[in-house]
């Protein structure tokens, strides 16, 4: 629908994994940043105030 | 936009992630500061509202995590 | 009255020319449908379409409109005071718009503009326009305009009139702003004597077009608990899914809801369009819903319209037979069959037991 | 189909005379061409009131929610799934029901004929496989396979997979058919023009909520757009919101839809509301190879956990 894929990630970490969450929270950091901001499903502020 | 840093909520299971969240934090790894965590007492409690809200809310990303 | 005869070939050189001192709005052809929208630069209304989809109401009454805007930021000196939106009240003209259409505004005009209260968004919008009417030549099998109040050439709620003969318009000029813009597009020959009466045969023959007629004449003598009991609802609600398509295509459904939305530290006050199909329409704080079921809703809608309204403004009903609401309906609720089980409702006669 | 009506009525009668139902859900006669109108019959003296012609499309499982009678309703193919569903999620009970199922061959599209005539659409007859259009001045023979809602020129379940009665011998179901040529175009869109593209598909959307309501799935007590603890969607006509709106109403029937038009028929301005759940049964059948409410006794792929399950999206 328009909606980038990288937006919404999904995983699987137990709580002993400190390790892998470190690493996956570094991957989906990046993911977005490469996609850029949000600007399209962002309720445009101008239109709310 | 070079300084732009992205905003991604974070919903992590009490369980899980949360948990392995804590601990990072105890072994004082670092990681990036873009996320804000919002926990959820299981993953199961996630839904497609979550999201949508999120980035209507202006989140740049969302992340679920179990 | 004056009437003023259009050729056809000068029609849109006069409304190039109130381009600029009109704001326009009229029906433009869709993929699938006419709708009003407001004209760009040089483009031209339709004129040649049965009706619109959705009603002009919007054309006054927009379904959301924002009435104040608000700071919640401490360190703004006005924070958390109501400031006026800015609004723009300048001239606008509404061409072609049919005459139930028109009429319709009348009745909202009931609601909006009382003595005691007056909805300043609803009225200054209404002065600032001038409607010019297109008059119905071939009305719909859908359409009970004549035994609704209006007609295909009613004149209320208009300013011009313009008849369609052949290879002319004639324009009625019915009040002073109608003759205004008259003069600013530059229309302004005469019609002879014989326009009045060629008017008169067009509305005649017209009139005798309207295939279906409803009966209201009883309506004001039923009793409004009886009517409110009468059996037949459980009936004509059954089909009902409560979608707000009738309501919102109405000319003449007023209702509307008020909401603040914030972002951040701003928030507006705005104003949109409910609707009495909805089950949050008359929910309570405390979750009681006093129309709780689908049967509630619908009777409500028709007995606003056909029973409360009739008795409150003794002014026939609260529709002008556009037949929206009745080609629009999904599941085929047709108003004109409710009103006249209601109009010709006899609690004695009915064998069902009253609940 | 018009031959099925005397059927139809006839099993209508009986039930009702034996007493096995105290309600007989179907249509009768619209007020206006190409239009029915859903009603009830609870007295064995009035099933002639009831029709059955190619304007049938409203889904009648949309009326047996919650229902507490023992009703005999009449199903379609797409019915009949629906009913299905229904039973999976505990809205009706089996043994209230009993189904009258009546083999199909599609329904008319009358957005399409109207859109077809600058003219009214004063009457509309149907013949076998031809629809005859009548307006002032007009008068046009149509061969109705060209004039079928989209979703019924692409069904293969015409015939209802769960049926006490039959009205007519089954129909031969359409074989090999393309059913997502449209998704698959718009799979190939990258996400801007995929964006675009359903941008202007809901531009018209007056949020009368007509696709919501006239939808068998869409039950809930609240929906999430009249929930105001917290208020997900806000009322204005805000893009963000009609969008929210449909994304989710979307979602909400993944699994779920019998893709049964009855959200497309029902929308006054004509979106294609359709683009969406599409996708979600395209995506359902090949993942899971799943089509809600053919199975009567399995469970929907979303409330159940097989290993096969994909799940290469969890990192």
């Amino acid at each position: 629908m328009g909606v980038e894929p990288g937006r919404l990630s999904f995983s699987w970490i137990s709580s002993a994994e400190s390790t892998k969450f470190v690493d996956v929270v570094k991957d989906v950091t990046a993911t977005v940043k490469a996609l850029g901001p949000n600007n399209n499903f962002k309720k445009a502020a101008d239109k709310v105030a | 936009m070079s300084d732009w840093e992205p905003k991604i909520a974070s919903f992590l299971c009490n369980w899980c992630s949360y948990g392995a969240a804590d601990l990072a934090g105890v072994g004082r790894m670092e990681y990036p500061p873009n996320i804000r965590v919002i926990r959820i007492p299981c993953t199961g409690r996630m839904s497609p509202k979550f999201f949508l809200a999120a980035l209507t809310q202006g989140a740049d990303g969302v992340w679920v995590s179990g | 009255m004056k009437v003023i005869k259009i050729n056809k070939k000068d029609w849109a050189g006069g409304v190039k020319k109130i381009q600029g001192s009109y704001r326009l709005s009229g029906p433009v052809k869709g993929e699938k449908s006419h709708d009003f929208k407001q004209l760009e630069k040089g483009e031209m209304p339709d004129l040649n379409f049965l009706n619109t989809r959705l009603s002009p109401k919007s054309i006054v009454y927009p379904q959301s409109e924002i009435m104040f805007k608000y700071s919640l930021d401490e360190k703004d000196p006005d924070h958390h005071i109501m400031k006026d939106a800015a609004k723009d009240y300048s001239p606008k003209a509404v061409l072609g718009i049919r005459p139930c259409d028109a009429s319709a505004f009348l009745l909202v005009k009931r609601n909006f503009d009382t003595p005691e209260y007056k909805d300043p968004y609803w009225i200054r919008a209404y002065e600032a326009t001038t409607f010019i009417g297109a008059a119905c030549n071939n009305p719909c099998s859908t359409c009970f305009c004549t035994t609704a109040g209006s007609g295909p050439f009613n004149e209320d709620g208009l300013d011009i009139l313009l008849a369609d003969a052949g290879d002319c318009w004639y324009a009625k000029a019915i009040t002073e702003k109608g003759e205004n813009l008259l003069n600013a597009a530059g229309w302004n020959t005469i019609a002879d004597g014989g326009a009045l009466k060629k008017i008169e045969s067009l509305k005649k023959e017209a009139e005798a077009r309207i295939s279906s007629l409803v009966s209201t004449d009883q309506l004001n003598n039923k009793k409004t608990t009886e009517l409110y009991e009468a059996p037949f609802w459980e009936d004509v609600s059954f089909s009902c899914i409560n979608c707000g398509t009738c309501t919102y295509l109405c000319p003449t459904c007023w209702c509307f809801d008020i909401q603040d939305e914030n972002s951040g530290c701003s928030g507006v006050r705005m104003k949109n369009w409910d609707s009495c199909m909805f089950p949050l329409f008359t929910g309570h704080g405390t979750g009681h819903n006093p129309r709780g079921t689908k049967l509630h809703r619908v009777r409500q809608r028709f007995m606003h319209k056909l029973k409360y309204y009739v008795d409150k403004y003794d002014n026939g009903i609260q529709c002008v037979g556009c037949g929206r609401c009745i080609r629009s309906c999904p599941v085929n609720i047709d108003i004109r069959r409710v009103c006249d089980m209601m109009n010709s409702y006899d609690p004695k006669a009915c064998a069902c037991p009253v609940k | 189909m018009l031959g099925y009506i005397d059927k139809i009525r006839e099993i209508s009668k009986r039930l009702l005379d034996e007493g096995r139902v105290d309600m007989v859900i179907g249509f009768r006669k619209g007020t206006m061409p190409m239009m029915n109108e859903p009603s009830f019959v609870k007295n064995p003296g009035e099933v002639s009131k009831l029709v059955w012609d190619s304007n049938c499309g409203i889904n009648l499982a949309n009326y047996l929610t919650d229902r507490k009678e023992k009703i005999g309703v009449i199903a379609k193919g797409c019915d009949s799934r629906n009913i299905v569903t229904h039973i999976l999620e505990n809205k009706i009970k089996r043994d209230k029901l009993v189904i009258i199922g009546v083999p199909c061959k599609g329904m008319i599209d009358r957005r399409r004929i109207t859109a077809m005539f600058d003219a009214e659409v004063r009457e509309v007859n149907e013949e076998g496989d031809t629809i005859t259009v009548k307006g002032p001045g007009f008068e046009k023979k149509l061969k109705k396979s060209d004039l079928l809602q989209e979703n019924c020129s692409t069904c293969i379940h015409r015939n209802p997979v769960l049926y006490d009665e039959l009205a007519a011998p089954l129909v031969e179901e359409q074989k090999d058919i393309e059913r997502y040529a449209e998704v698959r175009r718009i799979e190939a869109m990258s996400p801007q023009e995929k964006w675009q593209y359903f941008e202007d598909l809901i531009a018209p959307c007056i949020r009368c909520y007509a696709c919501r309501n006239a939808c068998p799935l869409c039950y809930c007590p609240t929906c999430f757009v009249d929930e105001s603890r917290p208020q997900w969607v806000g009322k204005s006509q805000d893009e963000t919101d009609i969008r929210t709106f449909h994304f989710l109403r979307a979602y909400h029937c993944a699994g779920r839809c019998t893709d049964c038009g009855a959200c497309e028929r029902a929308c006054p301005v004509g979106i294609k509301v359709r683009q969406f759940t599409g996708k979600l049964n395209k995506d359902c059948l090949e993942m899971f190879g799943w089509e809600a409410g053919v199975l009567p006794d399995e469970r929907p792929p979303l409330d159940t956990f097989k290993p096969g399950d994909p799940g290469d999206f969890i990192k």
